[in-house]
């Protein structure tokens, strides 16, 4: 009884979670347009869309998985491993979805993979996964080898990453598509049900006669599906694959974004829209001290406890 | 010391959660060799009372005192140095470790450094079974012992402390008859060596079998005190429940019987068995009946339905379902067949205690609301308001999340997902276990409703009062095997009580 | 038991390694061999030890790399900068580690932080203040100048045992470095600590189940503070080996080490869901992931196909540990069955 | 396109690597050093086959084109084994890979140190060993066989000089840098600071932002940089990655022309890249070239006489550069392109 004490606190927790996420969000915005103007410009402000679509789209992907009580430290060689897929479908002349199959279909593999030894073995995804970072990273660097791998000539491929659409880059348009697709998922769908009721009460779950294992495999295909799309964008971005992008530290990031918006990293309730929430958070973050030319040290701090005081700040307000 | 100053004494607790009052301004003492009974329906406030007892909670107003000296507030450690030990409802022991380091958590006797002096701490744990006659492992891990032992090493860990008084949440919660008998001995052992001691429970005769005085509680008040010698069964439930409930609950014993229902056969068991749990079951389940079965904890009638519904596998023997050989491999298979099932925990294997109602009554039925690729949330929230209302579900609040709910309506959500897809055969394990008296009604009422429709209903249940109430049919079950089968109206309390005691000898 | 068979099967694994790559690496099974895993992989060991704490009390420990490499920095700056005497330095590296770490369960107690987010924005944390601290950024020509501080490069000493007691003239035996042995008191201490304290059972019950530790009178908090505390210690005494290894300190130091001790706290046996584990595990894990790199170089195997092996071996010891974990369930099921009745 | 220094040293190092190639023909070479303390010492190399290993920082397309160039020279000298193991960006890697060499018997290691003092004990223990260490681009507070160092400080000064020019001597510019951790990242930044107080003092440094060695991250630092910037003039980008991540904003921006980018490493997309005119400039040094000439180096170490624990000094070989722009770009010949 005192244990569901506590968890209604929590629970209360993670539903002003984003109120306080928001606030200190406002804030933080405040701060940066008082000490920069040239911080609220429109082109700044695309730029910072711009510059989180690859940890939002990775983020809003990894929130399911999450929310099953998981955690996928693969993304970031997922991310090098489909941007060479991609450029070797593109050398063997293929047309473009077939590219882009390519590179997605290998992060779904490594997805598969995460969540068939996940769900089936029943292993903790953080050890699963970690090794699965091990793995395919050297998969990574046997295929593609240190050689940075050039695309060029791919009007089309590079239009994915840097092509503009109506004012707006296009790879902002991947992302908001992806963004809309996974709340879509998540509020309207038998499955966005799933995740949540998986999250809560895996037993109940599979006692209410829910696939359990198939729909946990099916999260980490879409992880790693996401962080697939993520690697295509920015491959295509800096026209260029290789083996050693998305480097230690990017599955932090993006499981970061995730916990800032309120999903617990021991699973349960979460919001793919509060994940973009702590995206822009983060991505913010980094701009601001940027823009400001903040040196990286004291970046690094500053991250740190921004993070802690917009988290604690939820926590208080249980 | 004068004999009949209180031990513990609390003033004036009070306890809001936000707006909610959990408990106010409650007076509560207890008396060296007093047996006090706590009672009232879940959410009454007797949690909260006893946590805060025990320091766990710390109260918004009012005062502890212990032996007259005033207590420390929201400390446990503090309570525990003072004496005051409490068995709680859920187990609060740490699995992997062994029983011998549980029953000293936290205070362990040690040497120099803090290096734990083990053989002193064996020699006294050695002592203490001794002592009161009880025989465990020290050694193994608590969480590879029975349900049972758990408990015993819950109530040695009191016992180790020497404690003045003892606080018993729900102590027989899952305890057999005889463990429940050896239990009262101990807690009148610990009386005639003048141990104060409170004691939480839904089962009347328990009070009555063991209780000095009685206290009982409502919407977070204390309502009445007595000795239970000057009350009697009638007015405890009236004063727990309030006047009108207990009109209700008194009134649903008189209901008339449908054995074997309207004849046909939904479900028929040959011969299962499930190798070293248990075997050579056979049973037919009619449309239109409710076949309770009953025994003792332990006696294998969890892990038999569990079989039935495909959450587990029997090993031999067939089970038909409509006259059709059946092969149930899974929840879904169960559910293809027109199986629900309520499992006996609620909170761990029945609801999401974090979604709203609406979702968890939806959660066995989502294909219904399925359009295309997408759930229409319209069309839950439909079927979620009905259900609320069938059901009287209360708060009537679709969106609110089931976790604030209390016992017996969460129960009620339980039962209602499955309701939702119409189930031919519904399976309960323990519908009604820390169920206030009140929603017991309104649950046995929904039942009766459902067979009235031609459902036939399996209800797993140690309660024989509820058994004798509720069933059309009652089957015996004893370490594994189902010894006999009768017609509730053909039957006698006493009789089944003697059949389900007749294998443990 | 289920402590010493795991640690017994972890052990056959290790030993079954060793021949392995005896028989089929050139020049595994030599004195230099041994010596090479003892003194690269002995401050891994107390690293893998240090981070099983926060496990034990069911939570993880992302800072403790970076905070390898702000203790490395502190001690660069205070040998560098300020000429502090080593005899003064060591204390204080472990002081500044236990802080470090102590704070990481200050904000996971008082601020209710998950263990993996707020050690998270402490490693972001740390890092910083390192790179904010580097004497090699604010005076640039203490990067070419080496730390030669006895006190501190004399954790990097080797002793010919094997030597002063005559095995030598026997075989050829490995010097032993005082890494190594420091990683063995170390490994004594937190063993004792945990087996045989209050405070040692106040984790393992702390881990196995919060709520009833803290209704046992434990303060779990000061418990859990105390565990990464440790951590945070262990990690400073890596990252004083590392000092006197490379007698110097980098901004980077450290970087990614805390994955690499979960690794090894996790084939060691010390479950994620808290309150069951030992000290040999995380050590033995260390060295088997240490012999099993050594050995696939000596063997010439491509350093990007060792991640592969890496990361496979790391799944089968996990799977072995889930399939110990399933065995133990039915033979409990046989049990409870037996006692039912 | 001189080093405008070290101009002995640099003499002296073209001097041994021609000798160096022509004594791997001979065989036989007076290696540098003295040979004080070696009387005694056996010469331990008379043996079947030759083990060699390169420790690389970690995956790059630098330490990849010096691996090639090594391989070019060993290669065709069928008794020598040669392999090329990643040091992770890890000192600690790196150390217990040069002793797991040590102990394998490898006649020769070459290096791609992280840090100067961080490797000198392994160095020196190798040396105790009789194996020699051949350093690439960062050198080692121990002495070694032989250094073989791309031009960081004083190429990063004449980049900066290079920029200068091309910005006419004022505006501001911004340097889109790598995480501190490994040596030559301050060289690069500090030689280039240097060089713009030296040079052009009229020219600002107005942001300092990490990115990581990122294409992708320096095209958002940069972005956001002259979002607070509008009238930036230039970018430094303390490898090629950056550089042309800056030139991708400049392109998308419509900049391209007016806004100069420096690259540094002279990498095959940032050569192509300045012929398409799009960067400015970066600093090229033949990295196969740098490869040949430590294997050379190496080849002799291996077979000759000399023991390793002889060096006392080792020699520099400072590796010419060139401030390659589209004016000399051309010269740059596809063999020597990596």
């Amino acid at each position: 009884m005192n244990v569901a004490g506590m968890l209604r606190r929590d629970g209360i927790a993670q539903h002003l979670a984003p109120n306080a996420l928001a606030i200190a969000l406002a804030i933080i915005v405040v701060v940066f347009a008082v000490s920069e103007p040239a911080f609220l410009t429109s082109g700044n402000l695309i730029g910072i869309v711009r510059q989180v679509a690859i940890i939002g789209i990775m983020a809003t992907c990894m929130t399911f998985v999450i929310m099953t009580g998981g955690v996928d430290l693969s993304v970031g060689p997922v991310l090098a491993l489909s941007g060479l897929a991609s450029y070797f479908a593109l050398q063997a002349g293929m047309p473009l979805p077939v590219v882009i199959l390519a590179g997605l279909a290998v992060g779904a593999l490594v997805g598969l993979v995460n969540g068939l030894i996940v769900a089936f073995l029943q292993l903790p995804p953080i050890i699963v996964t970690l090794a699965m970072l091990s793995i395919v990273r050297g998969t990574a660097l046997i295929v593609g080898g240190p050689e940075q791998h050039l695309i060029r000539n791919e009007p089309a491929y590079s239009f994915i990453g840097t092509g503009t659409l109506m004012g707006l880059p296009f790879s902002i348009y991947i992302f908001a598509a992806v963004a809309l697709l996974m709340i879509l998922v998540q509020r309207r769908t038998p499955l966005g049900l799933l995740v949540a009721a998986i999250g809560d009460n895996e037993r109940a779950a599979y006692l209410s006669g829910h696939r359990i294992r198939l729909t946990k495999t099916l999260v980490y295909v879409i992880c790693g599906a996401g962080a697939a799309l993520a690697g295509i964008i920015q491959s295509s971005q800096v026209h260029t694959a290789l083996a050693t992008y998305g480097p230690f530290g990017t599955e932090l990031d993006v499981i970061a974004a995730v916990v800032l918006g309120g999903t617990s990293i021991m699973g349960g309730n979460g919001s793919v829209a509060r994940t973009l929430l702590g995206v822009f958070f983060l991505g913010v973050v980094n701009n601001g001290m940027n823009i400001l030319n903040v040196p990286i040290d004291i970046q690094l701090i500053a991250k740190g406890a921004i993070i802690v005081v917009a988290l604690a700040l939820a926590a208080r307000r249980a | 010391m004068n004999a009949d100053a209180p031990v513990l004494r609390g003033v004036g607790l009070g306890k809001t959660y936000g707006n909610l009052a959990a408990l106010a301004d409650a007076d509560f003492t207890v008396r060296p060799g007093e047996v006090r009974a706590l009672i009232g329906s879940n959410g009454a406030g007797k949690s909260t009372l006893i946590k805060i007892l025990t320091g766990a909670v710390l109260p918004t107003r009012g005062t502890v005192e212990i032996e007259g000296q005033a207590a420390p507030l929201g400390d446990p450690l503090g309570m525990i140095r003072r004496g005051v030990a409490c068995i709680y409802q859920h187990s609060n022991l740490a699995p992997a470790m062994s029983v011998l380091d549980n029953i000293y958590l936290g205070r362990q006797p040690t040497r120099a450094l803090g290096i734990v002096d083990t053989g002193r701490q064996r020699r006294e744990a050695l002592d203490l079974l001794a002592r009161h006659d009880i025989d465990i492992d020290l050694d193994r891990p608590v969480g590879s012992l029975p349900t049972v032992k758990q408990k015993e090493v819950e109530i040695l860990k009191a016992l180790a402390l020497d404690a003045r008084v003892i606080l018993m949440d729900e102590p027989t919660g899952w305890l057999a008859a005889a463990d429940v008998a050896r239990l009262h001995a101990t807690v009148r052992a610990l009386k005639a060596r003048g141990v104060g001691i409170v004691y939480i429970s839904h089962v009347l005769d328990e009070i009555f079998a063991v209780c000095d005085t009685v206290t009982i509680m409502r919407d977070g008040r204390i309502v009445a005190e007595s000795d239970v010698a000057a009350i009697d069964r009638p007015t405890v439930v009236r004063l727990m429940v309030g006047d009108k409930l207990a009109g209700e609950a008194s009134g649903a014993a008189l209901q008339q019987r449908h054995p074997r229902g309207t004849g046909v056969v939904r479900m028929s068991a040959r011969d299962l068995g499930k190798r070293g749990v248990f075997g050579g079951v056979s049973f037919d389940l009619h449309a239109g009946e409710i076949f309770c079965l009953t025994g003792l904890i332990g006696s294998k009638r969890t892990e038999l339905v569990r079989t039935l519904f495909g959450s587990d596998r029997f090993d031999t023997g067939t089970l038909e379902i409509d006259g059709r050989p059946a092969d149930i491999r899974s929840p879904q298979s169960g559910m293809a067949h027109g199986i629900g099932f309520v499992p006996e925990d609620r909170h761990r294997e029945g609801l999401m205690l974090d979604m709203n109602v609406t979702e968890n009554l939806a959660m066995a039925t989502l294909d219904r609301h399925r359009r295309g690729p997408l759930l229409s949330r319209g069309s839950m929230a439909r079927a979620g308001r009905q259900a609320i209302d069938e059901l009287s579900v209360r708060p009537p609040d679709g969106g609110k999340l089931v976790r604030l709910l209390s016992g017996g309506n969460q129960q009620k959500v339980l039962v209602g997902k499955w309701l939702g897809r119409n189930p031919r055969i519904l399976i309960l394990d323990e519908p009604t276990v820390g169920v206030d008296v009140g929603a017991k009604a309104e649950i046995y009422a929904i039942l009766r409703r459902a067979r009235g429709e031609g459902a036939a209903i399996l209800v797993v249940s140690s309660d024989l009062e509820e058994v004798m109430t509720v069933a059309d049919r009652i089957g015996v079950m004893v370490s594994g095997r189902l010894v006999a089968t009768h017609d509730a109206g053909a039957v006698t309390q006493e009789q089944i009580v003697r059949e389900i005691g007749g294998g443990t000898a | 038991m289920k402590i010493r068979f795991s640690s017994a099967a972890l052990l056959l694994f290790f030993a079954v390694t060793l021949a392995f790559f005896s028989v089929s690496a050139p020049r595994f099974a030599t004195a230099s061999t041994v010596e090479n895993l003892m003194s690269g992989y002995a401050f891994v060991a107390i690293l893998a030890m240090g981070q099983a704490w926060p496990i034990l009390v069911r939570g993880i420990d992302l800072s403790i790399g970076a905070i390898v490499g702000l203790v490395g920095m502190i001690v660069f700056d205070l040998s560098l900068i300020f000429s502090v005497p080593g005899y003064v330095i060591l204390p204080l590296a472990l002081l500044a580690g236990a802080l470090a770490g102590a704070l990481n369960g200050v904000l996971i107690v008082y601020l209710h932080l998950q263990p993996f987010i707020a050690t998270l924005a402490t490693l972001a944390a740390y890092r910083g203040l390192t790179y904010s601290i580097s004497g090699r950024q604010l005076v640039p020509g203490l990067t070419t100048t080496p730390i030669r501080d006895p006190w501190i490069t004399g954790i990097e000493t080797y002793f010919d045992l094997g030597g002063s007691i005559g095995l030598s003239r026997l075989i050829n035996m490995p010097w032993f470095p005082l890494s190594f042995f420091i990683m063995l008191a170390v490994f004594a201490l937190l063993q004792v600590l945990l087996l045989a304290t209050r405070f040692g059972r106040d984790t393992c019950a702390t881990g196995g189940n919060a709520e009833a530790a803290r209704l046992a009178g434990i303060r779990v908090g000061a418990v859990t503070i105390a565990a990464y505390a440790i951590s945070g210690i262990c990690a400073a005494i890596a990252a004083l080996i590392m000092v006197a290894r490379f007698t110097t300190a980098t901004e980077a130091l450290g970087s990614g080490a805390e994955l690499t001790a979960i690794a090894a706290a996790v084939i060691g046996g010390v479950s994620l869901a808290g309150g069951v584990g030992s000290m040999f595990g995380p050590a033995i894990g260390a060295f088997l992931l240490g012999a099993i790199l050594i050995g696939l170089t000596l063997q010439g195997v491509p350093q990007f196909v060792q991640q592969i092996i890496t990361g496979v071996i790391l799944l089968a010891a996990v799977g072995y540990d889930r399939l110990l974990v399933l065995r133990r369930q039915r033979k409990l099921e046989t049990a409870a069955t037996g006692a039912g009745r | 396109m001189k080093p405008t220094n070290d101009r002995r040293d640099f003499l002296k190092a073209m001097a041994l690597g021609s000798a160096a190639v022509a004594g791997a023909a001979a065989g036989v070479l007076a290696a540098p050093g003295r040979e004080a303390g070696v009387i005694g010492v056996p010469a331990a190399r008379a043996q079947d086959r030759y083990k060699m290993a390169f420790i690389q920082w970690q995956p790059h397309t630098v330490p990849a084109a010096w691996s090639k160039g090594i391989e070019e020279v060993l290669k065709p000298q069928q008794v020598i084994d040669y392999e090329l193991l990643d040091g992770q960006n890890k000192v600690e890697v790196q150390v217990s890979l040069m002793d797991t060499l040590v102990s394998q018997g490898a006649s020769v290691i070459f290096l791609q140190p992280i840090d100067s003092v961080a490797l000198a004990p392994s160095i020196a223990k190798a040396k105790r060993s009789g194996v020699s260490v051949i350093t690439l681009n960062i050198d080692a507070t121990e002495p070694h066989a032989a250094h073989v160092e791309m031009n960081h400080y004083y190429g990063a000064m004449d980049i900066a000089k290079a920029m200068g020019d091309a910005m006419g001597g004022k505006g501001k510019v911004a340097i889109l840098n790598a995480p501190p951790g490994i040596i030559i990242r301050d060289q690069r930044t500090n030689g280039f600071v240097e060089g713009m107080k030296a040079h052009h003092p009229g020219i600002e440094i107005v942001a300092d932002q990490v990115a990581d060695w990122d294409r992708k991250k320096a095209q958002d630092v940069l972005n956001t940089i002259l979002a607070a910037h509008p009238d930036l003039g230039g970018a430094y980008g303390v490898n090629d990655s950056m550089a042309l991540g800056a030139v991708d904003v400049a392109k998308e921006k419509g900049l391209l022309g007016k806004f100069v980018v420096f690259g540094n490493d002279g990498e095959t997309a940032a050569l192509e890249s300045i012929e398409a005119g799009e960067l400015t400039g970066t600093q090229y040094t033949d990295v196969y070239q740098q490869g040949r000439l430590a294997a050379a180096a190496a080849t002799v170490l291996a077979t000759g006489a000399v023991n390793a624990s002889a060096f006392g000094q080792q020699s520099r070989l400072l590796m010419p550069y060139l401030i390659a722009t589209k004016d000399n770009v051309g010269t740059i010949q596809a063999s020597q392109r990596w």
